[in-house]
């Protein structure tokens, strides 16, 4: 069987991504990540666009929603019979597009409302997370030709190949309305026909959006089986996403922190330190040292409460943030954000290592 | 007085191995011919090294001139053959002035001045391998037995 | 402030060094009744037998004296001392004041006296004018034979130069040896043996009473016992005695020497002596007594140049040591070589068919004497020895073994001695 | 018997015409092979005691001469070789066990060949060391698994860890199988350079005390000079099970050669054999593990990592878990071509596994297991160059141990016969005649030299792959491709073949 890039193998990739976030929580429509990204053409080339969108489904805020790609018929079949086992289905269906030429839609894109019938203490230790997480992980390892794109609740990604642009009218993004978007356009460097691979990458409601190519990925992906997490397929930005997952939802390390953890400070910055200080930050390095992200990236990472920016020790690839009045902007260029906020309050360049943060208020 | 950055050559007897390399350099350097082959194959009478290798059991070193700074060799010497060198401080024999009273070899306690062995006439000693960057024993000892240091 | 030094020898010299070593302006004044700048005595006898030219006898660059800006006053005799105007009287009448004074005026020749000895041809053997009288009459004379009186070091030297030119020797030694100042039977044995087969006669236990002469030149010595000797030169050379007529009558203390503390001065303040006429301390006897030898004549005009301009320094004291060179036989003896008293230990090594020969003399296991003959490498390390009383019972056997040397010594004496030696670790 | 059998392995070729008759070489060979002859005034050599070390070549002034190997050849026989042949003299003549030195010199598949490394190119910019950090600051010892944080303060202690400067260590040679002028240079280079030296079996000498620091203080079967002062000395301490040269084998240290100073740092009597026991007589099994590492925790109040060193062998992997989970804080791992002073040479040549799939199957198994953060890997035996450190760390090794190597940077010529103890050298000897011959600074500023030399290598690989902390390599396969080895291989080793992408 042939190989699939993205599916079976790694293939670098340069790119431009943007993030906006209502930190107020006020909802606005994909036009706007859309005109945005669209102004950052020049980095991609047409084989990989997508978008996450946290807040388009506040009539099933309570429900886990799982965006899935099929290859085939009988891919859905299957999934769909192992859903039931352990979830009742609220609602299902195709996920809406429209037909644009330069899209050639050759997957069943469908959506599913779930409520998982597992009660955490059937799974001893595991929570209800866990074991969604599990569930993605058995379908994406086990069910072949089927792929879960999102899996959070209130939020999902729509991604494709082609230009981000044009993903995001084949998706009818202008039609949602979320309160924080990444977009992304995607410059492979060989032909990718697979729709799985284009960003965001999804778990639970974390979605992720990077530009790079990650040096460390071996180790930080055997770092991670550790902890049950299946690289099924290979981008580092499911990488990404799996260590946020495991840092802040496992190990409850606040975003500060395992920005310090990913991106960690060199030795010299550490010895420089107070003592106790030094302490803190030799126990995190030490302990951490196989979640280090090592090699040029700039990521964007959202949940539903949050959007982090990140960069890479040294600040290999470009990330520019701004804000304006409750707004939080991140972008590869400063350009994108102009485009859809021509007077920023500030607009900054953020040091190597050092993550922009969105929070949600309430 | 001699002054302090005037180098001196100090022995250390815990890493001499007996090899006798300084010798053959000293004896080379000191051949007409400066060329080590020659030296030893070509040269009669044989060239004599200006250095004594010290041997008991498996204790071992190289001496040659300390190059005292109140040195009883110039004090004794009595034709003025023995001198010391203003800008090296080095102490150094004049072999045409000497006549061979052997005055300074009654009077080194290291006992590092020997008759030429050729001539018998003369007094033959170390000269630091003047005009050399480092003297030749050094240059070629294998385990720094012998090193060149500035004088404390 | 004058420094005012009389004589030109090593102790002049040397004393010029130290002071100039701390003092460069105050004057110098050396003055000598010999008509030549600087020269070697030792180095008379090579000149006799041709072995150096008259450019060698000056030890010393003829800058010295402008260098170290020295005044020089050649060919005058110091005659008199005027202590209380603390004055030198040259002998034409001149006076030289002085702050500080150095009697360095060395030593003359013993003249025994001896019937007919003011004829021609018969020469004391200690200035370079002996030397050049000497070859002069030899020149003129056609000398053949030659007669030396006095079987010391300077009269065997004598004789090698005469041999050197081919002139047939007799030396007569009124002691049982030759050279029995400094040598025991033994070295002196082997010296008489290399003397004899070169070809000349050593007579022991004798001396000369009269000599003869032809007109007014030599043509004969007669002995002790009657015998007469054929001769057309006769060298006197029974010793030499401290120069010091300069100080007689005066309230400096002498004995056969002036007699110096141990910084040079005489019980005179301002007014040193050194070498060849002073009596120093020494190391052996531990007392005051003549030593004339060119080293301690260095090391003593040293000493008191230093005190003379100021910087106290001490004289630590010295021993009679001599090395010469005989019909090619070197040779080296140090301290006392031949004891009277019974409480000394004797150490010897004797190569029979060699002839070489080495002895030590210890006592309460510090070494006090050596004598070399032939086999002279290294002797210094046992003048050292002597001279630091180095307690020798650690390593006594391998005194005189082939190798010995500072290896031999104790590890923390030679670290000490060759220094600069580090200890690793 | 006078009939010599053995052909010589040697030939010693002087120069005639350049040989000056300096007798360097008569003076400095401790195996008598240059000698001479006062009447004819020339050196006579005899090839057959010449062992091959070319202390003689390196020292003689008019390069006269030369060490070759001895063409004389037999019938050719790949099954009767040239070595098997003089083995089975020897054997005939001595009727005893053959010793040998050094590592196996046997052509085992070395696997680090056949591994190569991945750079960056165009979608990655390659890192120059020379302009940005490059981190090999290795820290060994039991890792906590998570962070705690109460109100941004650490809630966790963190067990005493080894501070490495870079991923290299100077393994376990005795005071004893080495002179004390070399364990002296090797001390002062780890201080130097900011790692850690290795006592060996051989115990503490009164002067390597002050370097406690950079010390691994080791505890064998023989227990010589182990006590608390000893225990307490060292930055860590390890208990040796076994050694690659000679899995299941103890030592043996000759009488002759426990002079006094080795008898006072061993504890033994002066001239009698030191034997240490193939197995620990208190460890048994590894509950019997367990407790000695405890005591030793205890004795030193658990203020030092306790670590574990064992010979690879074929059940690797579970004997690696198990002394994790007995509480080891770092396993030492020798491979197959670990050197030795002196082992049979049946053992050195035939039992144990190459380093390589020890390194692979361990760290796997241990991450298998999630215990991988309670221990860490020091994996030796057969590391030559920087290449095969850096192998070694991304198949999953923390660190390495470097044996052979060192002693080669100090001046071995690899002879293997340390166990005759007349090291040219002055290494592998305590003849006070040849161990003078190595000048601790020399040694120390050589060794210094060579870490220093792989480091800069190191961050220069690591540069190439876009990597700029060598923690970011530690297990990171990807890295690696396997150039002509079987799929079993790469699967053992996880490393995917050259020329698959990632």
């Amino acid at each position: 069987m042939r190989l699939e890039p993205d599916r079976d193998y790694r293939i670098p990739s340069a790119c431009g991504i943007i993030g906006i976030m209502s930190q107020n929580g006020e909802r606005f429509n994909g036009e706007l990540a859309i005109k945005a990204i669209s102004c950052m053409r020049e980095r991609s080339n047409g084989l990989g666009g997508g978008f996450s969108a946290y807040g388009i489904y506040p009539e099933y805020k309570d429900f886990w929603c799982f965006h899935l790609l099929y290859d085939k018929e009988n891919a859905k079949s299957s999934t769909e019979d192992y859903l039931k086992k352990f979830y009742t289905i609220k609602k299902d269906e195709p996920i809406p597009t429209r037909k644009i030429d330069k899209i050639q839609k050759r997957n069943i894109l469908w959506r599913y409302f779930l409520n998982s019938q597992i009660k955490p203490t059937d799974y001893t230790d595991k929570n209800e997370e866990d074991f969604v997480v599990d569930t993605v992980m058995f379908i994406n390892s086990k069910i072949e030709g089927a792929f879960v794109v999102s899996s959070g609740k209130n939020m999902g990604i729509f991604k494709g190949v082609g230009y981000p642009e044009d993903i995001g009218r084949f998706y009818c993004l202008e039609e949602y309305q979320g309160y924080l978007w990444t977009a992304h356009g995607r410059f492979p460097t060989n032909t990718v026909g697979w729709w799985g691979g284009a960003h965001p990458f999804g778990i639970l409601d974390w979605s992720v959006i990077h530009n790079g190519e990650i040096s460390s990925y071996g180790i930080n992906r055997r770092y991670l089986l550790n902890y049950g997490y299946q690289c099924t397929l290979f981008t580092d930005t499911e990488v990404i996403a799996y260590l946020f997952d495991l840092l802040h939802r496992k190990h409850k390390l606040n975003f500060e922190i395992i920005a310090k953890i990913l991106t960690s400070l060199f030795w010299e910055e550490i010895e420089r330190m107070p003592e106790e200080q030094k302490k803190f930050y030799l126990a995190l390095r030490i302990t951490y040292g196989s979640a280090l992200v090592n090699g040029p990236f700039a990521v964007v990472v959202a949940n539903s409460n949050t959007m982090v920016g990140l960069n890479d020790r040294l600040k290999l690839r470009p990330q520019v943030a701004a804000t304006k009045d409750n707004f939080v902007y991140i972008a590869s260029e400063e350009s994108a954000i102009r485009e859809i906020c021509p007077k920023p309050d500030r607009v900054w360049l953020p040091k190597a290592g050092e993550p922009v943060i969105g929070r949600l208020r309430n | 007085m001699v002054d302090k950055n005037q180098k001196r050559i100090i022995i250390r007897e815990e890493y001499c191995m007996g090899c006798r390399l300084c010798e053959v350099y000293c004896l080379v350097q000191h051949s007409k011919t400066k060329n080590i082959i020659k030296a030893y194959k070509g040269e009669y009478p044989k060239p004599q090294p200006r250095i004594i290798i010290e041997e008991k059991g498996y204790l071992s070193f190289a001496l040659q001139c300390r190059h005292c700074e109140d040195a009883s060799c110039l004090e004794a010497c009595i034709t003025g053959a023995m001198y010391r060198d203003k800008k090296t401080g080095a102490v150094l024999c004049n072999e045409d002035k000497c006549v061979g009273c052997w005055m300074c070899i009654m009077v080194c306690p290291f006992g590092v001045i020997q008759r030429n062995r050729t001539t018998k006439k003369v007094a033959s000693k170390c000269d630091l391998c003047l005009g050399e960057e480092i003297p030749v024993c050094i240059k070629n000892c294998p385990n720094e037995a012998i090193i060149f240091k500035e004088m404390e | 402030m004058n420094h005012v030094i009389i004589g030109n020898g090593p102790a002049a010299i040397s004393a010029v060094t130290a002071i100039r070593e701390v003092d460069l302006k105050n004057k110098i004044t050396i003055i000598s009744d010999e008509p030549y700048l600087n020269y070697s005595r030792p180095l008379i006898s090579y000149l006799l037998a041709k072995c150096i030219n008259r450019e060698r006898m000056p030890y010393l660059q003829s800058d010295f004296y402008k260098e170290n800006n020295v005044e020089l006053i050649l060919n005058k005799k110091a005659q008199e001392l005027d202590i209380n105007k603390k004055e030198v009287i040259l002998s034409d009448g001149k006076r030289i004041p002085f702050d500080r004074l150095l009697i360095a005026t060395g030593g003359t020749p013993i003249i025994s006296e001896i019937k007919g000895r003011d004829s021609e041809g018969v020469f004391t053997f200690t200035k370079w004018s002996d030397a050049e009288a000497i070859a002069h009459y030899i020149k003129t004379n056609k000398v053949k034979e030659a007669v030396i009186l006095g079987g010391g070091l300077i009269g065997l030297k004598a004789l090698e130069a005469l041999m050197e030119l081919k002139i047939k020797v007799t030396v007569i030694e009124l002691a049982d040896r030759i050279l029995a100042a400094t040598f025991d039977q033994q070295a002196s044995k082997i010296i008489k043996i290399a003397l004899e087969k070169k070809g000349c006669k050593v007579i022991t236990n004798n001396t000369i009473t009269q000599v003869k002469r032809q007109k007014a030149k030599i043509k004969s010595v007669v002995l002790k016992n009657k015998k007469e000797i054929k001769c057309e030169l006769l060298i006197v050379a029974v010793g030499v005695k401290p120069n010091i007529e300069l100080t007689q009558g005066t309230p400096i203390k002498i004995n056969k020497g002036i007699i110096v503390d141990n910084f040079m001065q005489t019980n005179i303040s301002d007014i040193y002596a050194a070498g060849d006429c002073c009596e120093a301390k020494d190391l052996l006897l531990e007392t005051n007594r003549l030593i004339a030898i060119w080293p301690n004549a260095t090391r003593q005009g040293k000493i008191a140049g230093y005190n003379m301009a100021g910087i106290k320094k001490e004289y630590q004291g010295s021993f009679q040591m001599n090395s010469v060179e005989l019909c090619g036989v070197p040779t080296i003896s140090v301290g006392i070589t031949t004891p009277q008293e019974k409480d000394y230990e004797i150490l010897k090594y004797l190569d029979e068919g060699k002839l070489v020969y080495k002895k030590l003399t210890l006592k309460n296991n510090k070494i006090i004497g050596a004598i070399f003959v032939r086999e002279i490498n290294r002797a210094g390390i046992y003048t050292g020895l002597i001279k630091d009383k180095v307690d020798v019972s650690s390593f006594k056997e391998h005194l005189l073994k082939e190798d010995f040397g500072l290896i031999s010594l104790p590890k923390e004496y030679r670290k000490h001695l060759v220094s600069g030696a580090e200890i690793e670790v | 018997m006078t009939k010599k059998t053995a052909i010589s392995e040697f030939i010693v070729e002087r120069d005639k015409e350049k040989c000056i008759t300096c007798q360097v070489c008569c003076r400095m060979c401790a195996n008598d092979v240059h000698i001479h002859d006062i009447e004819t005034d020339e050196i006579i050599s005899d090839s057959n005691k010449c062992v091959g070390c070319h202390f003689c070549e390196t020292l003689c002034p008019t390069g006269a001469l030369v060490i070759k190997r001895n063409p004389s050849e037999l019938k050719i026989n790949a099954n009767w070789t040239k070595e098997i042949i003089n083995d089975i003299t020897k054997q005939a003549e001595t009727g005893g066990v053959l010793l040998t030195g050094m590592g196996c010199d046997k052509p085992y598949p070395i696997y680090f060949d056949h591994i190569v490394l991945n750079a960056s190119q165009v979608t990655n910019p390659s890192i120059d060391p020379l302009r940005e950090p490059m981190e090999l600051r290795t820290y060994l010892g039991r890792k906590p698994e998570k962070i705690e944080i109460k109100d941004s303060k650490l809630e966790i202690e963190i067990a005493p860890l080894l501070r490495l400067e870079t991923p290299i260590l100077f393994t376990a040679m005795s005071y004893g199988s080495i002179s004390l002028n070399a364990c002296i240079a090797l001390a002062r280079a780890a201080e130097e350079v900011g790692i850690l030296y290795n006592t060996g079996e051989g115990g503490l000498h009164k002067d390597l005390y002050k370097y406690g620091k950079n010390t691994i203080v080791q505890c064998a079967s023989g227990r010589f000079g182990v006590y608390k002062e000893y225990l307490e000395a060292g930055a860590a301490i390890e208990i040796k099970i076994g050694q690659g040269a000679k899995p299941g084998i103890g030592g043996h240290l000759p009488g002759e050669k426990v002079s006094e100073e080795i008898s006072q740092t061993r504890m033994i009597p002066v001239g009698t054999d030191a034997l240490s026991p193939a197995p620990h007589h208190d460890i048994y099994s590894i509950e019997d593990l367990r407790q000695l590492i405890f005591a030793l925790k205890e004795a030193t109040r658990y203020k030092k990592p306790v670590g574990v060193k064992i010979a690879a062998v074929h059940n690797i992997a579970p004997i690696a878990s198990g002394i994790v989970r007995a509480g080891a804080d770092f396993v030492a791992i020798d491979g197959l071509r670990g050197g030795t002073g002196a082992a049979p040479k049946v053992i050195r040549d035939n039992v144990g596994i190459p380093i390589e799939l020890a390194i692979a199957v361990v760290d796997q198994r241990l991450r298998e297991e999630r215990i991988r953060h309670q221990a860490s890997i020091i994996a030796g035996g057969g590391i030559r160059n920087s290449a095969d450190v850096i192998k070694a760390i991304a198949l999953g090794a923390d660190a390495v141990y470097i044996g052979t190597a060192a002693l080669v940077a100090m001046g071995c010529h690899v002879c293997q016969k340390c166990y005759t103890g007349k090291c040219n050298w002055g290494i592998a000897t305590q003849d006070p005649y040849l161990t003078k011959r190595l000048n601790p600074e020399i040694a120390k500023n050589r060794l210094v030299n060579l870490l220093r030399a792989w480091s800069l290598e190191i961050k220069e690989m690591l540069g190439g792959m876009g990597i700029n902390a060598i923690e970011s390599l530690r297990g990171n396969r990807d890295q690696l491709r396997g150039a002509g080895l079987s799929d079993t291989d790469l699967k053992l080793l996880g490393i995917k073949p050259a020329g698959e992408a990632w």
